[in-house]
């Protein structure tokens, strides 16, 4: 007689210990293997855009903050790119450096998260708090800087709230010589653990002509093994300063495309910002930071598409402005949003396990998945 | 690299009438205007063909004109006529390194557009939060539900620019 | 000798036999439960840099007993469409069977519960209720998650008894008995005599022995803590895949009790390790009750060494739980049928060769 | 089969080398402080509860206009011309007697927009972190000095001079007393400087 088997569909969420927020997967399985993974969001929804629509320009700035929680500081950047595109104003050298120190240490901090929670994900929690602690050093970094830990309001239109505290050349200094050896014993401890790669290893391959497909960016697209980075791809602010690489995954352990690969760029991409926040710091012009700043920011009618490169991938800014105060629409787009949307294609056919394995190795986060 | 101008004028030569207008002017982006219903032949060629490689969508936005003419109805009810709705397609070559916008208009009452994403993948998403926050009706979509706003709120498509919220939902005081 | 000292003190039987029987559990395992989870949690805390408890007591030494009154106050929660008399019964069970487990577990020369000849496998088959109970709990939650955790637990540790069963075995091989206070006995004097450095034989045979001995060691200690549903073979509980698996749908006392036996029965599993492999009771200096010629200290002495073993594998537990991530069910299996259980078998047909030898 | 082996080999390698980081650890200082009896010092420029210098308020409403999440709140009622209303600290006249300054502070997003614009650099955040409460009227604060008594009294006031006004149509009385009551309110606060650009 033949057994009589039946598809069972598990709701994972939206109150769950590892969906990195308020996500729900249902996921559709036969025993543990997933035939198919549909992704329901918007548990988080706090209308951003419509919210942007009825604010002045400045006023944006604090709700991009909270899109992306964990890299504030790039949202903002992104934002102003944007908007300084639209109005058409230059600003001083000494902003853009700072600007990019900022966006590099927050790379760190976000990248920290998320290579800390993939640990704790996997069962391994003492990564986790290892990395919540280096974060926590940089998160310090921005407080004297800016008096906030995670939701700045620090980069401006045309310039930044505050010029750099006397102390930070000298405590961003101390960092990096701190920091370099807790990536390696982040590797010792986690990357390489044996248990960590067959978790990890050839599991949720993401290859590159699907990856472009599905519009996957960031460091999900270099773990792919592409090459694509807008800081060296499409130069803005002053990346093309800067001598840094830009790693891929290699498929060391596994295929290239794999879940380690993705958090190994991860791990890589932190070194790389060190080096950048190194030459930043020595390059560092002298200059007032509010010199460019507009007293009334009233944009030209227009539109502009702008786009940074955002730890977690490409953050692009469409705004269109109708002459006013107010922007007319500000569309995000956001780089969850868009990884999560390859879930299904990544998920099918390996286990409920893995699906926790693929989720935290695409690193979203809710916030600007639902806006 | 091809500018915007030159990738009109090629367009304009293979489809004809379907690439309606250049624009060209405002600040900063300059884009091209496509019938709606031709939007997915004109991606799928610029996706394919050697010499565009479009193969990332960059963005894909829906956008309320706020255009129309505020009419008086019989019974009071404000209708605004002849208001339109646009969806900008923000396209790039990866291997070229090359960008386009596209544009379409749709009118107000019935926005239709032809999907694209069997074209790009990543069009899945934003199309559903066009039809989620637009009400823009995405022809051959896959799976054309709402993604971010709950899958049964009725009040409409909250990005227009005259919508309004509504008293209750669910039994719950929407204005807190 | 602790039953005789409590029948003359009784004069009965049952009285003697039961008050026995309720010693290791009020002696033992609810003080080490207490401080074993303080222990946890700080051995944790050290090694992610943090304190850990510090508010309640001197260093947080009275968090567990603050804990276990938070836990009894707490509501009993019995969802609405489980299976209510499989929900009651199943924490139960599975705490009935670590403790069960403790009667044969030789604390001290004086003091073992029950010294039966079949000790050994007594243990291993009194596990088996564990499994009963996680079941029970699993499928009487009546949730997806809880029994997706029963099924992988059950699973996990019928497949990882083999392994453990084939190095007592060898064990068994080389000494000729399951007794575990003959065991112990015949791992007496030295460090040098017991199991892990070729036991009581001598001379090339136990040289030969150790490597082989050392093989089995670790992986009775690798499949011992997959029965216990430690880190790294934590599925069943996977927090954060099955949110905590069986037993997520307990609250308040019931919860305890799988706490409860879970660190009961890391004792246990640790206990058979050290009673196999270190000497059980047996210290590796000789006894300062010989030197002194006091022969009533020996026995505490003997409880202290076993406990010192026994705390001494819990702390590697938990050491190895802060520091591993989890591994997936398949591998688990893949580790146990493809690793372990050939090792241990090739183990047990070499030293069954250097015995006949 | 050598994969089989160098699966194990890396296995327990692997994990001795991870034990050996968290064995270290195990004898590292904490990073961690005991929160409610130790404190870190807050940085200068730290961003908490917003705090209102009544003193040196004109009324100028600019600090309201700022915030994105509109929890601050100002009535202003003009004072008379033969109130004193005092000077402010850099100088100012003061024209406008405050009759709400409100802040919700449970809406507030401390994200400082309001304290720029201040032309007299009355608004601005402290350190002060740790003012929950059980009820979220609490968190309501309400900065103004005048007693409800006197506010009642201001508003008379002003009617009745309104009134006054109207009723005699002095053009003269009423020149003066609108030269006196329009606040400074377009003068650029100190932070911002002018844009070249414009």
């Amino acid at each position: 007689m033949p057994v009589k088997t039946e598809e069972m569909i598990l709701n994972m969420g939206p109150q769950h210990p590892s969906t990195h927020g308020v996500l729900r997967l249902e996921l559709l399985l036969e025993g543990e293997i997933i035939k198919g993974v549909k992704p329901h969001i918007g548990y988080l929804h706090r209308c951003f855009e419509k919210h942007a629509e009825a604010m002045t320009y400045p006023q944006v700035i604090p709700y991009v903050d909270r899109l992306d929680y964990l890299s504030s500081m790039y949202n903002e950047f992104g934002y102003v790119t944007a908007v300084e595109k639209l109005l058409g104003i230059e600003v001083p050298q000494r902003v853009e450096y700072i600007r990019v120190i900022m966006g590099e240490l927050q790379r760190i901090a976000s990248h920290l998260v998320a290579i800390g929670t993939y640990g704790a994900d996997l069962g391994a929690f003492t990564p986790f708090l290892f990395a919540f602690r280096d974060r926590e050093k940089i998160l310090s970094l921005f407080e004297i800087t800016c008096g906030a830990r995670l939701l700045y309001n620090y980069i401006w239109i045309g310039g930044l709230s505050h010029d750099l505290h006397p102390d930070f050349v000298r405590l961003a200094r101390e960092f990096i010589p701190y920091f370099r050896p807790k990536i390696k014993e982040m590797n010792d401890l986690l990357s390489y653990n044996k248990i960590f790669v067959e978790r990890t290893a050839n599991v949720g391959i993401l290859p590159p002509e699907t990856a472009i497909n599905f519009g996957v960016s960031g460091p999900n697209l270099r773990g792919s093994g592409l090459k694509w980075d807008l800081r060296r791809n499409d130069p803005y602010s002053v990346y093309d300063k800067f001598d840094f690489n830009i790693p891929v995954g290699e498929g060391r352990m596994g295929t290239v495309g794999d879940c380690w690969d993705r958090y190994f760029v991860r791990i890589l991409e932190m070194e790389e910002s060190l080096k950048i926040i190194e030459q930043a710091l020595d390059q560092l012009p002298e200059g007032d930071v509010t010199s460019a700043i507009p007293k009334r920011v009233k944009p030209p009618i227009g539109q502009v598409y702008a786009r940074v490169e955002n730890p977690r991938g490409e953050l692009g800014y469409f705004i269109i402005s109708d002459g006013s105060v107010n922007p007319f629409r500000v569309k995000v787009r956001a780089p969850s949003f868009i990884s999560l949307s390859v879930m299904d294609e990544l998920c099918r056919g390996h286990m409920i396990a893995d699906v926790i394995a693929i989720l935290g190795s695409i690193d979203i986060v809710l916030g600007e998945i639902d806006r | 690299m091809k500018t915007t101008e030159e990738i009109f004028n090629l367009l304009k030569e293979k489809f004809g009438e379907s690439i309606i207008e250049f624009k060209t002017g405002v600040p900063v982006e300059d884009f091209i205007v496509v019938n709606p219903f031709e939007i997915d032949k004109v991606c799928t060629f610029l996706r394919d063909t050697d010499s565009y490689q479009f193969n990332n969508l960059m963005n894909l936005s829906g956008v309320d004109d706020a255009n129309g003419k505020k009419i008086t109805g019989e019974q009071g009810e404000v209708k605004l006529e002849g208001r339109t709705f646009s969806l900008f397609y923000h396209l790039e070559s990866m291997s070229l390194k090359q960008k386009v916008t596209l544009a379409v208009r749709m009118p107000g009452e019935n926005p239709e557009v032809s999907s694209v994403s069997e074209i790009w993948r990543s069009a899945d998403w934003h199309e559903r939060e066009a039809f989620d926050m637009f009400g823009i009706k995405f022809l051959n979509h896959p799976d054309l539900r709402r993604i971010l706003m709950p899958y049964d709120w009725e009040a409409g498509y909250p990005l227009r620019k005259d919508y309004k919220n509504p008293e209750f939902y669910q039994g719950m005081k929407v204005p807190y | 000798m602790i039953y005789d000292f409590l029948l003359k003190l009784t004069g009965s039987e049952i009285a003697a036999g039961f008050i026995q029987s309720l010693l290791p559990l009020f002696v033992f395992i609810l003080p080490f439960a207490l401080i074993a989870v303080l222990l946890e949690r700080k051995v944790s805390a050290h090694m992610q840099d943090r304190l850990g408890p510090m508010r309640v007591g001197y260093h947080g030494i009275f968090q567990t007993v603050a804990d276990i009154l938070k836990l009894m106050q707490k509501e009993d929660i019995v969802t609405d469409n489980s299976d209510k008399a499989l929900f009651n019964i199943a924490p139960v069970l599975v705490f009935t069977g670590s403790y069960a487990a403790f009667a044969a577990i030789p604390f001290s020369g004086a003091f073992i519960g029950s010294n039966i000849d079949l000790g050994l496998f007594f243990i291993v088959a009194v596990s088996g209720l564990v499994v009963a109970g996680i079941l029970m709990a699993g499928w009487a939650s009546n949730n997806k998650y809880t029994l997706l955790g029963a099924m992988r637990s059950a699973a996990q540790v019928i497949s990882y008894e083999i392994p453990t069963i084939l190095v007592i075995i060898t064990i068994v091989m080389i000494t000729g008995t399951l007794n575990l206070y003959t065991l112990s006995e015949l791992q007496t004097g030295h460090f040098w005599n017991w199991m892990i450095f070729g036991g009581p034989s001598t001379g090339l045979i136990k040289v030969a022995f150790i490597p082989f001995m050392i093989i089995g060691f670790v992986i009775i200690y690798i499949s011992t803590l997959a029965e216990v549903n430690r880190t790294p073979f934590d599925i069943p509980e996977a927090e954060s895949e099955l949110v905590s698996g069986y037993h997520t749908e307990y609250s308040g006392m019931k919860f305890a009790m799988f706490f409860l036996a879970e660190y009961a029965n890391m004792f246990a599993v640790s206990a058979i390790v050290a009673a196999v492999f270190f000497g059980g009771y047996q210290s590796p200096f000789g006894y300062l009750g010989n030197s002194l010629g006091i022969s009533w200290f020996i026995p505490i002495e003997q409880f202290f060494w076993f406990t010192f073993k026994g705390i001494f594998f819990v702390l590697v537990q938990m050491w190895l739980r802060w520091t591993l991530p989890r591994l997936r069910v398949d591998q688990l299996m893949a580790l146990c049928w493809k690793y372990l259980i050939p090792i241990a078998f090739v183990n047990l047909l070499i030293v069954g060769l250097i015995t006949v030898l | 089969m050598r994969e089989y082996f160098n699966n194990i080999w890396l296995g327990l390698t692997t994990v001795f080398i991870g034990m050996n980081v968290t064995f270290k650890h195990l004898f590292k200082p904490a990073v961690t402080i005991q929160y409610p009896d130790v404190k870190l010092l807050l940085p200068e420029r730290e961003r908490n509860r917003l705090y209102v210098n009544m003193d040196d308020c004109i009324g100028c409403d600019q600090c309201a206009r700022a915030c994105p999440v509109s929890c601050i709140s100002i009535e202003t009622v003009k004072s008379l011309p033969t109130d004193d209303l005092g000077k402010t600290s850099n100088g100012k006249k003061k024209a406008l007697w405050l009759t709400k300054f409100d802040i919700d502070i449970a809406k507030c997003c401390y994200c400082q927009l309001c304290v720029f614009p201040c032309p007299t650099e009355c608004i601005y955040m402290t350190d002060v972190f740790e003012f929950s409460e059980y009820k979220r009227e609490n968190l309501l604060y309400s900065f103004v000095t005048l007693t409800p008594d006197e506010i009642a009294e201001k508003k008379n006031n002003f009617e009745k001079a309104e009134a006054e006004k109207s009723a005699q149509k002095a053009a003269a009385a009423a020149k003066k007393a609108e030269e006196q009551a329009a606040p400074k309110e377009n003068k650029p606060s100190a932070e911002k400087p002018e844009d070249k650009k414009e």
